[in-house]
């Protein structure tokens, strides 16, 4: 089938900062991303585990898929909010089958 | 002195304090013993829920009582002022940043709903019967302490993110406020009719849940503790138990300037002597990224929240009856 | 018609419509109180297993009532009559596309099984008996308006996909309907003997379980309403409105033909005006995709079912007391 | 045997028996009805906590008796040894490979919480009272049996992993033995004035959470039931209904020569003839990675456990009335 | 170590969907598959939360790695079913370790 | 914005398994990743769901972003763990933000 290319970017970052995180995607016209729960994990700021939290601590998943053109502006308004959190940025090349979509 | 430590050990055998010591044991040991998160979110709001309603029945029993605003008022100043204490303190016995002693003093300002649920449950066990309007004051007093503890981080020079529309909301609105005081309002107008309906419900098997719950908060702060190596310094430390006492003090202060019950002066130190662990802490991260979680999840968590479960509230009891009896 | 007003105003101040509110207030507020879904799911299980176990044991009571294959059947009718009123009020007063219409349609035909857990609750303070096969005809009433709307889309050329034996399956043995009947034939069974084990389980702290339910509802349909700017025209609000109505009545001439009990008619009408929003939206995703979701859960969840709550079910009880009394 | 007979069949129409047949039931028929993994595991806590609690305070009601020592011996030695007539019975019985019937014969000789949990329902509904300690043999019975399996698997050639320290901590700390010995305990030193306190939370809504529990189970059982075509042949299914009479023998035996009480000894049989299907199998996975978990999860939770369930129980209980009475 | 090529295909889906999907995927004959939960998102349809859902609702992804020479059957099966409904799919480049799985 | 070569290793495990892989994963120097739920999904071992399942059982998914010569290191590590047990792993180039946290 025939696919067009596209960036995926995987952003974890914690849960107080997901709003602000999904409204400055939004803000940089990225209309596209799933968000995923996270269990736990471990960085520079040591390990967690969703059990030894309380209340709304925690960390998620955002997922998007965007046009390469739209990447810069993307990872700029998603490093604004990320940028003094605790929190990562990948981003992988991919594939999407209907462009129009994105 | 003596009758105040018999309390105490008293107070160490209920079930509550037991299930609590369980799970700060299985979590010492990493036992895979868990109770899963929904479980515990579920567990938690039942407790709010009937704690609130059971507060807002009591006013509709007896009446709105005069003193009701005048103790909103003095919780709020409370929650405003104790964390310029608690900053003076840690300045004096720690060596923490700036940032994070104003993180710290942000959570030792507001309150620990669940030490306060406890505490309502252990002074009624006592036979003191409080004011029914405390659930009201201990939403009131959440929310100040961060305010004070932001000015605090930008006077010492910490970045502090400004106050946007969206963070006054999240902390007024907080889930915990708005159930407090909903289910406070619903008993207000729904009366004894009300409770007579969801009695069997929100009475009866409230206790038992407690356990469970305190369960859970054993093992999250036993993880806790785990994680916290490094973080204890023996200054630390000792003002997680030394900041419970001084707040206490203030509340004790307070109670008995607004002249309440004697039940109503204890849970008027619980709620002062105690540390919030869930809405300070989501708000420090958006508010105060730079400080550490570890320093005030640890402290508030598993130093201060286990003492004033298994010394401070009943000392506060104690203490409550031998100033007012 | 003042009875009826004055019943539905005291029927406004039960912790339950209270705690349905509160949940809307917080969610419009955009507050971040949230029940977790498996503590709302759980809340669910234990509600349907309860009104069908003691269905089933107010069945083995009284013996089985010739009516309750009339019932059942008369039920089943109702449902794959009432889409295609629900269609043609809604081709008249709104712009709907045919597949959003019978989509909606759809929802109409079939019953919240909320609703009528409030309604059984209702209706058991207002001192009625209500026939416990209701919840048989409750079960009974849930799939055939789904029919009717695939019949209605694809008659207007809309592209509904065809029935395959796995949606026959999802849509006949949906949780909610395999529980209900389960447990309303295990309460058959087991009768009175099996209700003295279980009694302190299911009925004492059922009113209490369906507040905090409730309060989860308000969430969720106060969530709903934020999201769904720009589907609401004043036509398709006020179909929300009408239909409930529409529907009720046609519960009331479906119950005094049937003969049922003062009771039995108010839940005949409660699960006439009320919209299915669980098990007919999953089934338009899967066999309707083409209908825009928005439009039928904000519809049933967001007007119908807290119309239903607050005014219609006081009224249709006081309508059954009326005409029945 | 006409009395076991009818007495089995008398437990059949029991809400509990019922609730776990519509859960196969439902599973069977792809019905998409669940309950929530965080509900099921909410309520396994609620029963495990009742069940340790209760046999706490009912050691501490009726003192220490000097039989429990000799009865956790007794039960360690069981938990050893089951497991080698497990695997001599599956060579004979079927043709699965060393390191499986290894596996399996882990899970027979350790037990099964939920089994035990209804067994102690059923012997309270028969009007018997068992020692209270027998929920701390139950706890001593789950872990010597995996090393019996894992001496079995490497004799026979099998790849079984070293059990290092965090395997013997995952076993001997896992989540049920933590919290039964730990409300066990709790029981103990609290006693009747703790039990006064939560009474209303763990006694009396206990057997209709244990029948929404056994609902899931039904659904656990038949969607594992459905997984696990072609591992069943009939040799691997005449084990897991022969080998439950066999260990319940074997409890027979060990309760007549403890001396325990009537309930005691049912109980006892209840413990030997269940199969484990919590620990073991998480168990397995880390140490003898090679089984196939489908063989000894279907054996044990879909045909020991429903057997267990509705002939094994009443069986034994009727057999040590017999024997005892 | 040695890897070997593979696709690895991200798979949005309303969760009413997914047992119609994964059927789909083994009858195309893609035998390896994970599911994963999913909390919220947005795209054309707009946004959702796990939150604002009652019911069986809301959505899920669905990865799959696959050898390369399998991916167009794997996105013709998969196409049916998400076609009309609401959901995206994403394709990346990926190696796995051992082949003669997949 | 400025980025910079990296591997995502995404290893599907055992949860009883979880601890071990992740200790080996911090032996060997890997101190960056999250771990995320599974809700079920099929393999050589069969299909199975979390719905079909009681106690510990299940899966999850670990995610590991790592420099490019890293990956080498964690790919052994993590196959000690899973070697004999049910999972997969697949590797995919990515790209992140700040080197130096890697
Ligand atoms: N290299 C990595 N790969 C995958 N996830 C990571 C990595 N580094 C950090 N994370 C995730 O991001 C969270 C915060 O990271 P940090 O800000 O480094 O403490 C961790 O708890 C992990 O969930
Ligand atoms: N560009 C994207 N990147 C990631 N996820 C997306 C994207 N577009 C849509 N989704 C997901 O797919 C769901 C349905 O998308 P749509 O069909 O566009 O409404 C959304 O709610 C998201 O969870
Ligand atoms: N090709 C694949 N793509 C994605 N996930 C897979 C694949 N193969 C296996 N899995 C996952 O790994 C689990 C165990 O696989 P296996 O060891 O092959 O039984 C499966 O249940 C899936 O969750
Ligand atoms: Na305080
Ligand atoms: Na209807
Ligand atoms: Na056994």
């Amino acid at each position: 089938m025939q696919t067009h290319k596209a960036k995926r970017v995987e952003i974890i970052i914690e849960a107080p900062m997901e709003g602000r995180l999904t409204a400055a995607l939004e803000k940089a016209g990225v209309t596209g991303f799933t968000v995923l729960p996270v269990l736990g994990g471990s960085g520079r700021s040591g390990r967690w585990t969703r059990e030894g939290q309380v209340g709304r601590s925690g960390m998620v998943a955002v997922v998007c898929l965007v046009r390469p053109e739209k990447l810069d502006t993307l990872l700029e308004a998603a490093f604004t909010v990320v940028d003094r959190h605790i929190g990562v940025i990948g981003v992988t090349d991919a594939e999407v089958l209907r462009a129009e979509r994105f | 002195m003596q009758d105040i430590l018999s309390l105490a050990t008293a107070n160490l055998l209920t079930p509550m304090i037991l299930c609590f010591a369980l799970g700060l044991f299985a979590a010492l040991a990493r036992s895979e013993l868990s109770i899963p998160e929904a479980v515990a979110k579920g567990m938690s709001i039942y407790l709010l829920f009937s704690i609130g309603f059971k507060g807002g029945v009591a006013v509709a029993d007896h009446g709105l009582d005069a003193t009701l605003l005048a103790a909103l008022a003095v919780g709020v100043i409370l929650s405003f002022v104790i964390p310029f204490v608690a900053f003076g303190l840690l300045k004096a016995m720690t060596r923490l940043s700036a940032t994070d002693a104003a993180a710290v003093a942000a959570h030792y300002g507001s309150i620990s709903i669940v030490t306060f649920v406890t505490g309502s449950s252990v002074v009624q066990g006592a036979g003191l019967v409080a004011e029914g309007y405390m659930v009201a004051v201990a939403a009131a007093m959440e929310a100040p302490a961060i305010i004070s503890a932001l000015y605090l981080a930008s006077r010492s020079g910490g970045r502090a993110e400004k106050m946007d529309a969206d963070l006054w909301r999240e902390i007024l609105l907080n889930g915990s406020i708005v159930l407090l005081v909903g289910s406070f309002l619903i008993g207000l107008v729904t009366g004894q009719p009300g409770m007579a309906r969801i009695e069997a419900f929100i009475v009866a098997p409230f206790q038992g849940v407690l356990c469970l719950f305190l369960l859970d908060m054993g093992l999250v702060a036993g993880r806790g503790m785990r994680g916290a190596k490094g973080v204890m310094t023996p200054g630390v430390l000792a003002f997680g138990l030394v900041m419970p006492v001084v707040g206490a003090a203030f509340g004790l202060a307070a109670g008995m300037a607004l002249g309440l019950s004697t039940g109503g002066v204890a849970l008027m130190m619980v709620l002062a002597g105690s540390a919030s662990y869930i809405a300070v802490p989501a708000a420090m991260r958006v508010a105060l990224p730079d400080a550490n979680p570890s320093v005030y999840l640890t402290l508030s968590l598993g130093v201060t929240f286990p003492f004033n479960l298994v010394i401070g509230i009943p000392a506060w009891v104690a203490v409550a009856q031998a100033v007012g009896g």
